[in-house]
């Protein structure tokens, strides 16, 4: 499949956020400011890319050749949350900034279903080498275009007229329920 | 079986080596309470407290630039685990809450009508000429939707409402309000408050030396909530009860409503809740901060004394007040006579104040019992010197050293402390202050047939409170102006009379006062058998020189030398207030001085550095110029109740009594509810006629 | 050092024990997990194509091998007799990915006996008309030699319009099925003949 | 004992995943399709979290902070793959429903945030209580949250036929945007309905 198809496809049709439901967690949390959902996204497309090439090789070098395909979700949860505490400390290190800006969302990446769901779809969909790079990177590219379309919206929906009981959460998760029909527009885009 | 488990274990081996070597080779040497702290947040990273994340939070909790309830999600419980292990006591957590400035309403039109010339220039230099009032509520509710608490509703006037029970103090509403007229206060900033230049204030409110905001307690009033106006007034001033019955009322001479009409007795209503609460029998609780563990030393219980350890008493700190006499109170006890101020009001006012905490020595004398190295050592952080003014001038005539000569305080104090047998019969009483009106009517009470004050003005220049004026000619004093003493007349060692010359008024001096000019050659004599001098009183220092040499610098009308912005004298922690600082003065403005030194010793203590007050007001904000004010009808003011002439005399009943609900009630329905710029026009409705 | 030390051996021994225990459960369930996995993915289409309980049918599996990898292959019986086949292939460039699809052949009249889809990840609506009878019927009847082709390519098969990725992966899964089916007629026959005479072992054991 | 009965009860109201604890939502929202779908993925994660507080809470003082999280996430995904076994091989239709998200519940944050929040912190037995009581509740959400998508998007309530074959069913409910939407209101529900208690929700 073109190379150029997928990532579209990942990015709009597919995008994990609103059609796949991985990763709302951070979605609903981060995404009062656009400025942290900015950097919650950078993380998130460069946590999502090297766990997912890291989880491909050992998929295809260590668990296949030995049958141990069952073992599959235990090792790419322990890859990825040592990947995460190693961007944790990393980041500590280089950039104190972000690391602050990113609080606690540093670990919860961690649990952030989109970038194990990356992994797990790649084996899934059963890609090459380089269709999985395209796709997870453009899949976190979605996850990151989501949340970014997302806190601007929320900027402007925090001095906005709403009811108080549906104020936060609420009238959050409505909103991204309108945007993910926006989305289901894009789903003759590629076929 | 045994492939996975190697497989699995060769995963973990090389993830935990590889992190425990990122962890090594990228180590950042970091305050280890800072992962701590963030532990104890409760990491909603809402950012809701202004830092980026709970991280940044936990950063600038640690290195201190952040108070201990910054976290808007946790709460006190959060609050005080986080200052428990930063150890800084329980300082700083409070609960601060949103609360509107701007009491909007029905107002008045924001422009004023110029009466003079036609002319837009003569208008605007004019004052400050048509001014329009930029604080005003706009009334569209945008706090009410950035506040995520639900803590904000729309009242029925187009003025928010603020529910204090669901604030958390984040501060959202405050960032949303484009007019500025929404603050997050805690009791301790209101204590730490000082009026601004910035800030909505009516006319009475900058006029008070104590800053009482008055427009809100009489609402309070009209409301019939009576224990919320009494807690208002005692955000400034812990002594309502005296300040009800003896202030002048500067904030009445300011009264926006005495334009048209007579002014809003704003103290009878004062005296009014002070009283019911008397009248109830318990004190009122206050807020008290968390203890800070600092100690400050009082030396001096009078207004501005009780004052000061009043506030830094709420404010947390531990509070000591040492006095030379028997009793608590200074001059309010021994300076003003009983039918201005039973004593058992004032007993029971102290004693509230005293409840909350605060220790007492009496009867020691600073620099004599016990001295400022002492109070350092037993670990007191700063002391407040708040002494008064008890020393007196004195005439230099002939005849001073007579029997029956006194001076004006020591009379006072005398029979305070009943051992002044009896007045004469036929008393002179020299000077034209309050304390020469207080000791010619006691001198009355005391028996006397005839008193006469001997003043060298005219009966316009008299510092006297002009009500005290008039009660004492109702009281049938006698009053000789423009009269001058020259010597004292005596016999066998006793006084039999007072020389006393004519005099006129001369030209103005530089401070617009007409100094008096002697008449030659018309001496006469006033036949008396006692004289009172009660000519000023200056503060008595002599602690400053031996033993203690505490070398306070001293200014030449020998009151103590301080920063007028700080009140800390040239002895860092030594702080003064009141009338040893500023000169004889009235209570309510050493009151003001306790608060003031209060906030000072409290951040010299705990901060160590005494910021400015931003904007301080310091001069009255003319609003525009203001000669009449429309759509109001006037209303006659209410009057106290006054005991008959008879029943004043030859006895000490207090002569003035409390106005009873009806009336507080009509009378609180006239306050205009005043802004800088606005006023309400015929605000209230008069349902309860006076007459009913 | 000896703080990395502690880390290794906490981490490398709770994965050790948590591969253990998955192991574990793993030989317990496998054969369960595998007979359901025949059950509801296998078993609708096999009742289908072969035209008997999918129970019935489970127990006759066999695995051959040809040049294209191992594949699954179900026979049916008859009072003793074998008549219907079916196999199950992969159809490799699926639009959403491969699509699984399984071909009975009656192997007295080599006929097909039809083609059923196990597994695709089509696009709703487009791809996934590969589902639909009118599709799949097209095989029935089919000689067993094929090839089977478009029409447009000169076969007999319509194609659907939009899904032109499926339809060719559907085409080319059951082409591979054939190909092995008379590749391996013979070895199949071999084993069957070889597991039923294990079943009768077993019986009269 | 008021402990205990505070912690077994928190679940169902204070701290009711995912409405009261905005986590876990990507299950809540993904699988609830059904009701059945939302009952089946609750159990195993009530299976979960029950097992990995226990655990969890018996190890928490062995566990070195550095390896702190990447080891509770083993010890979950231990278990989630046990939980994926069973249900392959006894609930496999159910499993074929859930399919991806039954992995992703090693990365559902209520179970780690409550391996965080309470297991480390507390004894085995009261972990396990808190479990049970998180992972009911969040098994009475997903399971309302799934009858109303279901009744709406398909006029079938646990697959049985509820409505007239006259209804159209709003397909738009069982699919993605309306799953939002759905939890959404909701949520706002809850929150006026506590509005309405006096109580003070802060919803982070």
């Amino acid at each position: 499949m073109d190379l150029v198809l997928l990532a579209i496809s990942a990015i709009f049709v597919n995008n994990i956020l609103l059609a796949q439901y991985l990763g709302n967690c951070p979605f609903c949390g981060v995404s009062k400011k656009l400025s942290t959902s900015l950097g919650m996204g950078a993380a998130v497309i460069f946590v999502a890319t090297l766990a997912s090439i890291f989880t491909w090789l050992v998929y295809y070098y260590l668990l296949e050749p030995l049958g141990l395909k069952y073992m599959q979700t235990l090792v790419f949860i322990l890859i990825i949350a040592s990947l995460v505490q190693f961007v944790e400390i990393f980041l500590k290190k280089f950039s104190k900034p972000l690391y602050n800006a990113l609080g606690i969302y540093l670990p919860l990446i961690t649990t952030n279903c989109a970038v194990m769901g990356i992994a797990l779809l790649n084996i899934k969909h059963e890609f090459g080498f380089w269709e999985m790079v395209v796709f997870s990177i453009s899949s976190a590219a979605g996850f990151t275009l989501a949340i970014i379309l997302f806190a601007s919206i929320r900027e402007r929906l925090f001095i906005s007229h709403v009811p108080s009981f549906m104020k936060g959460t609420a009238i959050a998760l409505v909103t991204a329920g309108i945007m993910s029909l926006s989305f289901m527009g894009f789903s003759g885009m590629v076929n | 079986m045994l492939t996975p488990i190697l497989v699995m274990s060769g995963v973990g081996t090389i993830a935990a080596v590889g992190l425990g070597i990122a962890a090594k080779v990228f180590h950042v040497d970091e305050d280890p309470r800072i992962q701590h702290v963030l532990d104890l947040l409760p990491g909603a990273n809402c950012g809701g407290c202004g830092y980026a994340g709970c991280a940044s939070c936990a950063e600038a909790l640690v290195d201190g630039s952040a108070p201990a309830n910054i976290c808007v999600v946790g709460g006190l419980e959060t609050a005080s685990e986080i200052a428990g292990y930063l150890g800084l006591g329980d300082v700083n957590i409070e609960p601060e809450i949103a609360a509107p400035d701007c009491s909007g309403g029905n107002r008045a039109s924001k422009k004023y009508i110029y009466s003079g010339f036609d002319d837009c220039r003569a208008a605007m230099q004019h004052y400050r000429g048509p001014v329009e009032c930029d604080h005003g509520c706009i009334g569209l509710g945008t706090c009410v939707q950035a506040c995520q608490f639900g803590a904000i509703k729309m009242g029925s006037e187009g003025l928010p409402i603020f529910n204090p029970e669901r604030c958390v103090g984040c501060g959202e509403c405050v960032r949303a309000c484009p007019k500025g007229i929404i603050s997050i206060i805690s009791e301790k900033t209101k204590i730490l408050h000082w009026n601004r230049y910035t800030e909505c204030l009516s006319p009475c409110r900058q006029k008070c030396p104590a800053q009482i905001n008055i427009p809100k307690y009489i609402r309070f009033i009209r409301e019939g909530k009576y224990a919320e106006a009494l807690l208002t007034i005692k955000e400034r001033n812990p002594l309502p009860l005296v300040c009800g019955r003896v202030c002048p009322e500067p904030c009445a001479l300011a009264c926006r409503r005495s334009i048209g009409d007579e002014p809003v007795a704003i103290n009878y209503l004062k005296r009014f809740v002070a009283d019911w609460e008397m009248a109830s029998g318990k004190h009122l609780p206050v807020p008290i901060s968390h203890s800070t563990g600092k100690k400050v030393a009082i030396v001096g219980s009078g207004p501005g004394g009780l004052s000061a350890a009043y506030f830094l008493r709420r404010l947390g700190h531990e509070v000591e007040i040492f006095e030379q006499k028997p009793e608590l109170g200074g001059m309010l006890r021994y300076g003003i006579p009983e039918y201005r101020l039973p004593k058992e009001i004032l007993d029971w006012e102290i004693q509230g104040i005293l409840d909350l905490g605060i220790k007492v020595t009496k009867n020691v004398e600073f620099g004599k019992d016990f001295t400022l190295e002492l109070l350092k050592a037993e670990g007191f952080d700063t002391v407040i010197l708040a002494v008064g003014a008890w020393a007196e001038h004195e005439l230099k005539i002939e005849g001073a050293d007579l029997e029956g000569v006194y001076s004006g305080i020591n009379f006072l104090e005398k029979f305070q402390e009943e051992t002044l047998p009896t007045a004469g019969k036929s008393v002179v009483v020299i000077g034209g202050g309050n304390t020469a009106m207080d000791a010619a009517r006691s001198s009355l009470r005391l028996g006397s047939k005839k008193v006469t004050i001997v003043y060298r003005r005219s009966r316009d220049e008299m510092p006297a409170n002009p009500a005290e004026i008039v009660a004492a000619e109702e009281e049938n004093i006698e009053f000789a102006f423009l009269n001058a003493p020259n010597r004292i007349l005596g016999e066998s060692g006793k006084v039999t009379g007072l020389e006393v010359l004519s005099m006129k008024l001369g030209e103005p001096d530089k401070d617009g006062r007409r100094r008096p000019v002697v008449i030659e050659g018309s001496e006469r004599v006033i036949e008396c058998d006692t004289v009172i001098q009660a000519i000023g009183q200056f503060p008595d220092l002599k602690f400053n020189n031996e033993p203690m040499n505490l070398a306070l610098k001293e200014t030449r009308w020998h009151t103590i030398d301080a920063e007028e912005d700080t009140l800390q004298t040239n002895v860092p922690e030594v702080f003064t207030a009141g009338d040893c600082f500023t000169g004889p003065g009235l209570a309510v403005e050493a009151i003001a001085a306790g608060r003031y030194v209060a906030r000072s010793v409290h951040y010299y203590m705990t901060e160590g550095e005494i910021p400015p007050i931003e904007g301080q007001q310091r001069d009255f904000i003319y609003g525009s110029l203001h000669d009449s004010i429309m759509g109001v009808n006037t209303t006659p003011k209410i009057h106290e109740s006054v005991i008959c002439l008879e029943d004043r005399l030859g006895t000490f009943k207090e002569v003035e009594g409390t106005i009873d609900e009806k009336d507080a009630q009509y009378e609180s329905k006239r306050c205009l509810d005043c802004g800088v710029f606005c006023y309400t026009k015929e605000p209230i409705e008069l349902k309860m006629e006076k007459a009913s | 050092m000896r703080e990395i030390a502690k880390l290794v051996l906490v981490l490398g021994l709770i994965c050790g024990i948590s591969a253990g225990s998955l192991a574990t459960v793993r030989t317990r369930l496998a054969d369960r997990i595998e007979q359901q996995n025949d059950l509801f993915v296998r078993g609708p289409a096999l009742e289908l194509l072969l035209q008997q309980p999918a129970n019935d049918i489970l127990g006759h599996k066999l695995t051959i091998d040809t040049p294209e990898g191992s594949m699954v292959v179900f026979y049916s019986q008859e009072s003793g007799t074998v008549c219907g086949l079916a196999i199950e292939t992969i159809g490799k460039g699926g639009y959403g990915g491969d699509i699984a699809v399984m071909l009975g052949v009656n192997m007295e009249s080599n006929k097909l006996l039809g083609l059923e889809i196990i597994k695709h990840q089509e696009t709703p609506g487009i791809g996934s008309q590969i589902e639909k009878s009118a599709f799949r019927n097209q095989w029935l009847g089919l000689p067993a030699h094929g090839p089977i082709q478009l029409t447009n390519e000169g076969g007999t098969i319509d194609g659907i319009s939009g899904a032109t990725y499926s339809t060719k992966a559907v085409i080319q899964g059951s082409q591979k099925a054939l190909s092995a089916y008379m590749n391996s007629k013979d070895q199949i026959s071999d084993l069957i003949q070889q597991s039923d005479a294990a079943d009768q072992t077993q019986l009269d054991s | 004992m008021s402990r205990f009965l505070s912690v077994l009860l928190h679940g169902f109201w204070k701290d009711l995943p995912p409405f009261r604890l905005v986590l876990g939502l990507c299950p809540a929202l993904a699988v609830t399709a059904s009701a059945n779908n939302g009952l089946g993925m609750g159990m195993s994660v009530t299976f979960v979290l029950i097992f990995s507080n226990l655990v969890i809470s018996l190890l928490r003082n062995v566990i070195p902070n550095k390896v702190r999280i990447a080891s509770y996430i083993v010890i979950i995904a231990t278990l989630v793959v046990i939980v994926e076994m069973i249900l392959q091989a006894y609930f496999f239709g159910l499993s074929q429903q859930l399919g991806i998200y039954i992995p992703l519940i090693v990365v559902n944050c209520i179970i780690l945030g409550r391996a965080e929040a309470f297991a480390s912190r507390n004894t085995p037995f009261l972990s396990a209580v808190d479990g049970l009581s998180i992972g009911l509740g969040f098994t009475m959400s997903l399971t309302v949250v799934g009858s109303i998508r279901e009744m709406l998007g398909a006029g079938t309530w646990f697959g049985m036929s509820l409505a007239s074959a006259e209804f159209e069913p709003f397909a738009f409910m069982i699919k993605a945007p309306g799953a939002f939407i759905c939890l959404g209101l909701l949520l706002g529900l809850m929150n006026a309905f506590s509005h309405w208690r006096g109580e003070n929700v802060i919803q982070k």
